[in-house]
């Protein structure tokens, strides 16, 4: 066991993977000599050479493509898309390339690509640095999504990904790369260490593809959240004093609804939490799917809380960005129903 | 400043259209004796000429002349002649299904199987094309069963992608083509990136991309020649210049301010432009490029000028847009008639010949299509099941989707 | 009034625009000389110039990132995607740019484009012909969405479309350009001629978007569609003779709740009907709004008919296609439940 | 056939990193004699070479040379070496305010002063730039009033984009000056369709596209191209070829392969390849291609080969990646020193004056620093209201965002 934050682990993951299997190639923008502008490759190209850590022309299309016209060829690559905003321009060779790419040859060609991207806020990032696009793969047949929320998840996870024959969109929320960040920007960052999931076990472990977890059990209510929202929901129950139950997701597509369900029949009561715009978001789907299962156990509409459905401003990073503030109010208001 | 305005806004106009007498004076047609041939390790920018002539070796008379002259032995030239011609017997028959309702749709590569003939006997085994949907030359210069292909054609349940891909988008891994994509020009950067892989892992096998003169204009041609001239990957990326993009000339992808084969200059990428209706200045230069990639001296760009002889695809009627006795004016001519003048000026082939092995193919190919056909045609006969629908979308069935597939009862 | 399909109504809003508006530009592949693939620009370059509807390079992202500079200089550019799913390598040029140009510039600049694109699928099209992407586009805050189901609304709401000073996404369902179809692939083609919704006016009129129609009334339950499954919807109804209710949408961004919200609260059960795969659908945004604002009148789960999660198939075309046997199917379901 | 296989597989490296003395041998330095001007009618053809040559005017002694010198006259030079100055002050000044966090970063052009302000120079009223993040020097070469970038910068209640962009992103119709994305790129087809718009209006105002040597490796650069060759509209298209992408040299984005003006051979674009730290220089090529473009002759490159001074922003640390000392070592110098000294040598300009117009606009800034300080800084003092990120989204506010907006009460 070792302490890790989210970057070190994520930083582990690959190293141990690179290790291990000779076909697994790192590369994209600044990734290479440099280490990647989060430094999440940092030390691999010095450690694994230029044949399989490198910087890449700032195209994400090229680096898309390139990665499926690898994988075919048999290679495991692992490209960074610097910032989940810039995943778009390489939309086309994700969704109708890698994710098609075995139904349309029977699997005689398929991309076993693992693109890793940080996304989401609260960094002040801007329009073009905090955005979480998640629900445009979701829809995607072919392809699986997964966002951890801790170092350990993201180990293990990153490395069921690397392993998986098929494309994986694995969603970094930069804000908690350094620390479990709950929402109150306007407090001390607390760092990974004093949280309970930055201890990582040395070697390689996976933490399997399509399986929710229980990040805190509760009766009242669940909330459904993913990456960063799971720790504003743990702070929202916290300090609601309301017996939430939280469902950190760490897997979209293929989503692991037999979790989600248990819970909802459980409590009768959802707040599906996510950073991305709401409409149109995967909380669309999540809430649902819940209505689908959960019907006759509701007792109160599902609720959503989201981003705005506005491009994701600069000055009002904190009014916009879904804190605990917003989930108290949300948790109460489905309490006070029926 | 005094300055004179010059007016508007302009936009490319092919020289005929329907009515007119088709025009390819643009077109000019250098003699084969004129074009040089640089050794494969020279630099790119040594070669700069060579993408604003035309690499030839046939001349006016049919006889293989100049410096691209391959040399290749009779056997080769009629092994060449016949994957050309049951080639484009392939295309009549499937394009005569189609119309008959036993597909849904169909794309001839009408004068230009030189292309795909000549290049996929320049390459071996192990090595990889990333074709567009007019390649099948290289699956029949293969000899490639085509009775398989025709089954994925009919969409029958013989058809090895289940139904579940456009009927002429094969995908035939052991024979070095990559699935064809619906998707313009995407295979091109994975052509690139399939090179880069091979050099990773110190492998001597060769990409071979494909792209059409109208899809040069999309993005993962970009991104192909970033790649390209950043990795310098054994890859040859072959723009099949036809002239047409369906209704658009090639001046609506700028094909008429600049070449296609000049687009490599901007990256320093070594640069051919071949008359592409010559079998064989295609295989001459196909081998340069593939011998240059393969000795790891970097990728090449070749353009392969060339006619789209055909409609579009059977949903298409290029009367509509151009004159209808276009490839009869053609200046390239036919690559089939230019190969069988060449073999019979050299007194290996003769017009009986030639009529025997068109009956041969013909009754080869009506034997698979019988075949095929008994085993379905599209909606008739035996077919894909429907669980197929379901099947490699993952590596594993996730249950969701296994839940809708069970619901349907399938 | 003139009797006109779809087409006819849409060629018909274009040359009535490109008349009164000389800003009105058209372009896009095949679209000039030729008149485009489905023939929807027929004649519109001989009778207004290459300056005004010419054939652009096959380049989807080119097409729409010049159409963004076109209409910050003031133009109002009408290109065209041949089909939905090649709109996808353009998908950056319109989420990131022309949805947001006039947030990034306090309104000073901003892109008044309507991109039309044929979508959808029961052409025999395969993966590549036939897809529905809407929901990649009712997530971008800055668009608007919109896909008619028949001759009236499609003129009208491209006109209105034109008019609009943000982007509009203009989705023409291509299996009803020249017929109400209803998913009974099997039957003799229908003409519009045939359709009430045929009988056209003949100069400008606008359909405001926004605004959702009640295509069916009944009593029973509620079908949410638009596009082609509008007239899925009601065959459904009238043969099974259920008394359904059919909204159709018209307007997917911003949404009509209103429409939806009242028909659901009188009839108490609600399907909710697309071609696009079923996850993270615009299915799942309709059946949140509608759980979140008829909880309380809702009598069994709301159901989704939809695409199944696959890439679009060739020869299963009519087992993938959902048709009213499916939705008389979830019609029964939602029926029987309760 | 017998094949030499070279091994493996390339990655470009740059010619130094940290520890390293940095290396420019890389670029060569022609004479400004020696360069050629071709009148601005000439073909894209005939003018090649210069995509390969280097523009100069300014020689080493510091005298304006050769044909491409445009003969300003003192005033001008004047307004140019102060627009510099002013630029690079207004960076350090920002810089620093980002370091006492009144803002969340900032982006500085330190090095690359010349091409954006001798470029504005050339440009006329009702032309329009779209620029990327580091040509902040378009709008201070027009005097615009820096306590409204400031404010922008420092999200305060006055900044007119309502705190919903980034800092630096402005948007400056008035000027000139479009809206800046932070999607690297995206901007250049769009400068394009901007110009095609203005030819499809027999307008005579021109477009001027910007893009990075890293960025020109997206594919709207791509885009732009081929619209630009296809429709030949009045675009000025500059890569600032500042030898870095973050911590990515050139030749990551394929400029060790080919330079970038040479990009625009393939498309038969005239393409000119100008020292950008010569003042002079940037403001002849601007001014040859703007005529070219506002005479609808045609598109024009230019690659401007200049160097990031600085950090790529204030986010970054360039020591991780190369050497420390680069700049003083760059080839092409200083702009402002190069210009300078070029005053000097011509006698109309001291270090003395040089001192008192550094004094005078050190105080501009401060004052103007101060004032907007004076209506708050990031988070601090004045804000734009919170509903502002409700507004813009679309031109009239639809119901369910005006809800989320009731909801939140603002
Ligand atoms: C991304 C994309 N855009 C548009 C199309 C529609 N389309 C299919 S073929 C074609 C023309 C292609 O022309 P070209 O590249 O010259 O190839 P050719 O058909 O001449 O072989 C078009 C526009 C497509 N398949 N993919
Ligand atoms: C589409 C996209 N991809 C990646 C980035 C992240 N990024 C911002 S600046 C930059 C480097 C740009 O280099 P260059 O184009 O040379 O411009 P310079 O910074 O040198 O002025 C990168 C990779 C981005 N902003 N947009
Ligand atoms: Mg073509
Ligand atoms: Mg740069």
């Amino acid at each position: 066991m070792a302490t890790m934050n989210m970057l070190q682990a994520i930083r582990d993951a690959l190293d141990l993977k690179m290790a291990d299997d000779d076909n697994v190639v790192i590369f994209g923008e600044d990734v290479g000599y440099f280490g990647g502008v989060f430094r999440a490759t940092d030390g691999l190209q010095k450690k694994y050479g230029k044949n399989r850590v490198f910087d890449a022309p700032i195209s994400e299309l090229g680096i898309i493509g390139a990665a499926v016209g690898m994988g075919a060829y048999g290679l495991r690559p692992v490209p960074e898309i610097q910032f989940a905003d810039y995943i778009l321009p390489a939309y086309d060779q994700i969704a109708s390339e890698a994710a098609r790419l075995r139904y349309r040859s029977s699997g005689e060609f398929f991309a076993p690509i693992t693109i890793r991207t940080p996304c989401g806020g609260g960094i002040y990032g801007g329009q073009t640095h905090s955005q979480s696009p998640e629900a445009l793969f979701t829809h995607v047949a072919g392809l699986k999504v997964v966002m951890p929320s801790n170092p350990y998840d993201a180990k293990g996870l990153l490395i069921s990904s690397i392993e998986d024959d098929d494309p994986v969109i694995f969603f970094e929320p930069k804000r908690i790369y350094n620390g479990p960040f709950d929402g109150h920007h306007d407090r001390p960052v607390v760092p990974w260490s004093k949280h309970p999931a930055s201890e990582v076990p040395e070697g390689l472990y996976r933490v399997p593809i399509g399986k929710a977890a229980v990040a805190l059990e509760g009766s009242e209510l669940t909330i459904l959240a993913y990456g960063t929202m799971v720790h504003v929901a743990i702070a929202a129950a916290q300090e609601s004093g309301i017996n939430a139950e939280v469902i950190d997701l760490r897997t979209l597509l293929p989503l692991d609804e037999e979790t989600i369900v248990a819970s909802v029949k459980k409590t009768g009561r959802c707040i599906v939490l996510h950073e991305a715009t709401q409409t149109s978001g995967f909380g669309a789907e999540l809430a649902t799917i819940v209505q689908e299962h959960c019907f006759y156990h509701l007792e109160a509409p599902i609720l959503r809380v989201a981003g705005y459905d506005t491009p994701y401003p600069h000055a009002q990073e904190w009014d916009y960005f879904p804190g605990p503030a917003r989930v108290i109010d949300a948790m109460r208001e489905i309490l006070e129903t029926a | 400043m005094e300055i004179n305005y010059k007016s508007g806004f302009q936009v490319p106009e092919p020289s005929s259209r329907p009515g007119d007498t088709p025009n390819f004076s643009y077109l000019s047609l250098p003699s084969p004796l004129d074009s040089v041939r640089p050794d494969t390790s020279c630099k790119a920018s040594e070669m700069r000429d060579l993408a604003y002539g035309l690499v030839r070796v046939l001349d006016d008379s049919g006889m293989a002349v100049g410096p691209w002259n391959p040399n290749v032995d009779a056997e080769f030239l009629v092994r060449g002649l016949r994957a050309m011609e049951k080639t484009r017997l392939f295309d009549e028959r499937m394009m005569r299904a189609q119309r008959q309702g036993k597909t849904s749709i169909y794309v001839q590569c009408r004068g230009e199987e030189a292309v795909s003939c000549a290049h996929q006997m320049a390459l071996e085994k192990g090595d990889m094309c990333f074709p567009t949907y007019r390649q099948q030359g290289l699956l029949i210069a293969q000899d490639f069963p085509i009775v398989d292909m025709m089954c994925q054609i009919f969409s029958n349940a013989k058809d090895k992608l289940g139904g579940r891909s456009l009927p002429f988008f094969y995908s035939e891994r052991d024979y070095g083509f990559f699935s064809i994509s619906g998707n313009l020009g995407t295979q091109f950067i994975q052509s690139v990136g399939w090179a880069m892989a091979s050099a990773i892992k110190g492998d001597d096998r060769i990409a071979s991309g494909w792209i059409g003169d109208g899809a040069s204009a999309e993005s993962d041609f970009h991104a192909a020649m970033v790649f390209a001239s950043v990795y310098q990957p054994p890859a040859v990326l072959n723009v099949v210049n036809n002239q047409w993009a369906i209704s658009s000339f090639h001046g609506i992808s700028g094909g008429a301010e600049a070449n296609f084969a000049c687009r490599g200059h901007g990256f320093n990428i070594a640069s051919l432009r071949v008359d592409g209706n010559d079998f064989l200045a295609v295989y001459a230069a196909s081998s340069w490029a593939i011998e240059r990639a393969r000795k790891n001296l970097g990728p090449t760009l070749i353009e392969w000028v060339t006619y789209r002889a055909a409609a579009h695809s059977s949903s298409d009627d290029p009367s509509k847009y151009r004159p209808d006795n276009s490839f009869d004016l053609w200046p390239l001519g036919d690559p089939i008639l230019r190969l069988k003048n060449h073999m019979i000026q050299l007194g290996i082939w003769s017009e009986e010949k030639h009529q025997a092995l068109i009956d041969e193919l013909t009754l080869e190919i009506k034997e698979a299509g019988k075949q095929a056909e008994s085993f379905g045609t599209l909606g008739k006969g035996s077919k894909p099941s429907v669980s197929e629908m379901f099947n490699h979308v993952y590596k594993d069935m996730p249950a969701h989707l296994r839940r809708q597939r069970q619901k349907l009862g399938v």
